[in-house]
């Protein structure tokens, strides 16, 4: 069975991002998109998921190395700053390359 | 003390103890909707009995009031207490908008001490819910458009605040009760009305978890946010309860009014200036709107609103 | 129009007006759940009054007509949109099942315009839910074990059916009101009669949210869906009319009889033809059972059907 | 057999039936909190009627007998069972607290026989939960910190089960009831009483599902686990209606003091076990408490010791 | 600490092939497995897992290469033509090699 | 745009150890963390989340190579005896390395 690398982009981030970087991630370029809801605890404290403010999300897209890096680009310079937002990468294999 | 507020106690000790207990957030979600369509459903039926001309001018008055708030809580919030622009302009959408749960205690409060009051009340709290936080934005973003780049994005805003689920609900349960009148909601009575009680009381329970969780967002500067989250609510209510008086509300609209005014929102108006204000800093506000004045407007402020309601009518 | 439906009008236009409004997914479990046990348990209590030897004949001519349905549904798919025999099958077997919400929203209109109908149908239901499902997938698979591979796996299918849950918990519900008898059931009343309008209501809202969602599946075929989606029901809705007038059921009853055979199953069909037809296109069954004639049915449809059962009586 | 247990055996037929039937977790957990709560209230209001005093030397004398039972299990696992001292320990904490839902089917029971009891009963479930805990924590670490090397950390230990969340609902329940007292309760009744038969209904469901996932859990010690798991409970139970007569309660008393001494936690003994005593096999413990003695404790166990109460009295 | 390679296969599907992927999984010798309920997008529209029908998992399975190829291969082959599937592969490394 | 290779270490363990995983990780040096709830099945059975002694979580953290090692190590020494736990780590890459 032949496989194809990709690239693997998270992004863990405040549950109000959600609907903007499901749009975004789709603009710049990815096929989809994988969302799991999450809790958790960073720079900025807990996250407990405990009311609407405060639930978190860890979406995940399979796409090509280039998209990955614009998506995260875009991510680290629009909502970095002012939002809990965690980012990474990591290489992973599929089997259908043209479907990510 | 109402024995609702009871509720709001032990949640909040079970948190301060580190107790274990949670409530699954599928419920939190799940009783705030009942809260919101039951508080609608109610109203609308009770404006079915009135005619809309005699409400059409103190609904105005009261939007009024909504959108002027804020005017009055941004210049306070930026010269004594030095906040920037965003933060002084997001803590004020949240004052300026109100909080749909505090009103449920209120009019509990009122049942329970058989204080009458305008039955079409629900109307005035959707209609609060906006004004507010469209113009704490405002203020937040005025002469920014250089600065920090982006500009309130007014289209798909202005959407999320009018669509957001607490208007939805709220408006929708509204026109329900309305269409329907007092014989077609009958059947509904049973879970949206006999229940309702019982449904705060285990909001409550979940509010004063949560609540007592943004406490360690008062640590660096507790003493401007107990200051504010406490006198801020008193002056508004103040304003609430004149407003009420010059429209000729009752003393129980008038506590309404006041307990309104007085209120901070802690559902559409985070939800709003998340996106809108991205620099401004939510622990402040929700530090404020829901570690502070929502505990002390359903345990001492709604008492004191009626006290000062009593005087003034 | 039943206040019910107005719910459902609601749930519609947040979705369509692309509000935040979400009903967590455990409130809809919980809902449908609450459902399917309440109507056992309100026909299970009925049954134990009545003597199951009048009652048996009734239900074998119910479980034909189930198994009927799909036939008739097949060649008009075949032929008249001509769709893949995976697709005709999978439809049929959606519309020979019955959707159990339609059914409540049914006996809350009856009981608005206070006709009485044959009180155990509930069983009527519970035995509507599996024949057609299986003749469907029957259609579907006949004469394909070369074709795709696989032939369906009947052990398993039928265990899934059977065993699904809206099956258990409406027999089981069926069975414990039987057992419990009137007095038996009576603690539970609070919770599973006197909610249940309002349950209703709730459970409602969301199908206005989920049915809307569906709204995207019709734009390819848009024509067909609605033209189907609609006529099928109310020629499926005079079968099961003049079926009960034949069976010498009320005009209540020939309502019921008539808003189930025109009704299309949304839990248990697609759940077992997921697995039994995997070629079928689940985007054109749902869109018409949930998103075309779900809606129908519970807005014009049984007020239609009522009107032909009145008539044909 | 009470119609409330019917639908455990619903929920046990469905999982042993491999239905697709679940509920969803956060069902689970709500239904937990509001049986708490539920059960608090109730007793919170009777407390306030009666004078302290005479309850206070019952409670003492329950407090003691919680703490006694693990000495009773405990030789019992080591000898006969031949059980590690870590599992004797954890299973004897487990039966040496109480199961809050066999309870609330005790009063279900009584209700339908139309016997009486001392309704300020639920303070003596809430004095049960923790005793037994810790004794048999104590019994498992005995002698141990050489062993295993960690000793068990009485600070975080305590602070778990004390303000574990069914003892918080519980007495918080119990506080709130007592200072509501019956007039302030009133409003709540809807949701908290009256709701109260049906909602354990609705849990008991669950509980059948998750009962009878247990069963795996039987298959290595089966012949131990049937015996233990139904002996120990009557033996228990026995021990708790002679206390009953002793302590001069009503049959009713005797019978809820037996049924309460006869059941095993399954909600705050795992909780505090799993961390406190990790060497503890939880499949024995769960297995037991859930799989063997709580089936048999509400279908057969309640009626039995009434039965003994009866004649021990 | 001695870590070894072993290869992580994430199955990405609709709810109603859960029981199916467990059975076949551990059939071609997985040792356990791991699942999350998520909702997502890709080519055939968005999951929003508002209703029964429309729910997603995120299944993780830790085993050797030669496994994680023949289940990728299964799914690939059974149920990538007719549901909604994701899949893709990554190299991990665990602690107890005969565990997984 | 420049990354920086990190580890990520994932542990798959009953719930009840989640508030102990999370300050043991955090005292460890782990600057923050990421919990989904999941279930799944392994070698002591099915873990359905169908109560509360049932329930699993997933957590992930992003850190050194270092401290991955001794959180893995700490977990695998204290908890993977008695309770049900897995453990693995793999390679990711980061755009902010300070942040973990
Ligand atoms: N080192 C980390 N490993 C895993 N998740 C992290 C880490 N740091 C932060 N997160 C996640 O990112 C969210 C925001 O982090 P922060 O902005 O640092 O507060 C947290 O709530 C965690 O869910
Ligand atoms: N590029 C992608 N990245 C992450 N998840 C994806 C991607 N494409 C598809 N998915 C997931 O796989 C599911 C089915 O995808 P599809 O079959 O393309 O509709 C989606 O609902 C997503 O959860
Ligand atoms: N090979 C595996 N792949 C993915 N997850 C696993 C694997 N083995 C175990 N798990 C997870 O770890 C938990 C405990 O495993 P165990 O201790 O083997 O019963 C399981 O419930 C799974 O969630
Ligand atoms: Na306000
Ligand atoms: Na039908
Ligand atoms: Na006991």
């Amino acid at each position: 069975m032949q496989t194809h690398p990709k690239k693997l982009l998270v992004i863990i981030a405040e549950a109000a991002l959600e609907k903007l970087l499901v749009k975004e991630a789709r603009h710049l370029g990815a096929h989809g998109y994988t969302v799991a809801e999450v809790h958790g605890g960073g720079a900025t404290g807990a996250r407990d998921a405990d009311w609407e403010g405060n639930r978190s999300i860890r979406m995940e897209v399979i796409c090509d190395e280039a998209v990955a890096q614009s998506i995260a680009e875009h991510v680290l310079n629009s909502y970095c700053k002012n939002y809990s937002v965690s980012i990474f990468l990591a290489d992973v294999e599929v089997l259908r390359p043209g479907k990510f | 003390m109402d024995p609702v507020v009871l509720f709001f106690l032990l949640g909040a000790f079970a948190r301060i103890a580190k107790s274990d207990l949670r409530l699954p957030e599928a419920l939190y979600e799940t009783l705030s909707i009942y809260l919101l369509l039951a508080i609608g459903l109610k109203g609308g039926v009770e404006i079915a009995k009135h005619s809309l001309g005699a409400v059409a001018p103190q609904a105005i008055a009261v939007i009024a009031m909504g959108a002027m708030l804020p005017l009055i809580a941004f210049p306070i919030l930026r010269i004594f207490a030095k906040l920037a622009r965003a933060d002084a302009g997001n803590i004020a959408a949240h004052y300026g908008s109100v909080s749909v749960v505090t009103f449920a205690v209120g009019i509990a409060f009122l049942a329970r001490q058989q204080v009458p009051y305008e039955s079409y009340f629900p109307l005035f709290v959707a209609l609060l819910e906006v004004p507010g936080i469209v113009v704490g934005i405002l203020l937040a973003k005025m002469g920014r458009e250089s600065a920090e780049g982006k500009p309130v994005q007014w289209g798909p805003l202005s959407h999320e605040v009018l669509l957001g689920k607490s208007v939805v609900l709220l408006v929708g349960g509204i026109i329900i009760g309305w269409i329907a009148g007092p014989q077609g909601i009958d059947p509904f009575k049973g879970l949206f009305f006999d229940l309702f009680r019982g449904v705060l009381a285990l909001f409550l329970l979940e509010m004063g978890l949560v609540a007592a969780g943004r406490i360690a967002d008062l640590k660096s500067r507790w003493l401007f946010m107990l200051g504010f989250g406490t006198l801020m609510p008193i002056c508004f209510a103040v304003i609430g309860i004149l407003l009420g008086k010059m429209l000729g509300l009752s003393v129980g609209g008038m506590t309404l009014l006041g307990l309104l005014a007085g209120s901070a929102s802690y559902i559409a108006a985070p939800t709003a200036t998340r996106i809108a204000i991205p620099e401004a800093n939510p622990g402040l506000s929700i530090g404020l709107a829901l570690g502070v004045t929502f505990p002390f407007n359903i345990t001492l402020g709604v008492a004191l609103y009626h006290a000062i309601a009593q005087r003034l009518a």
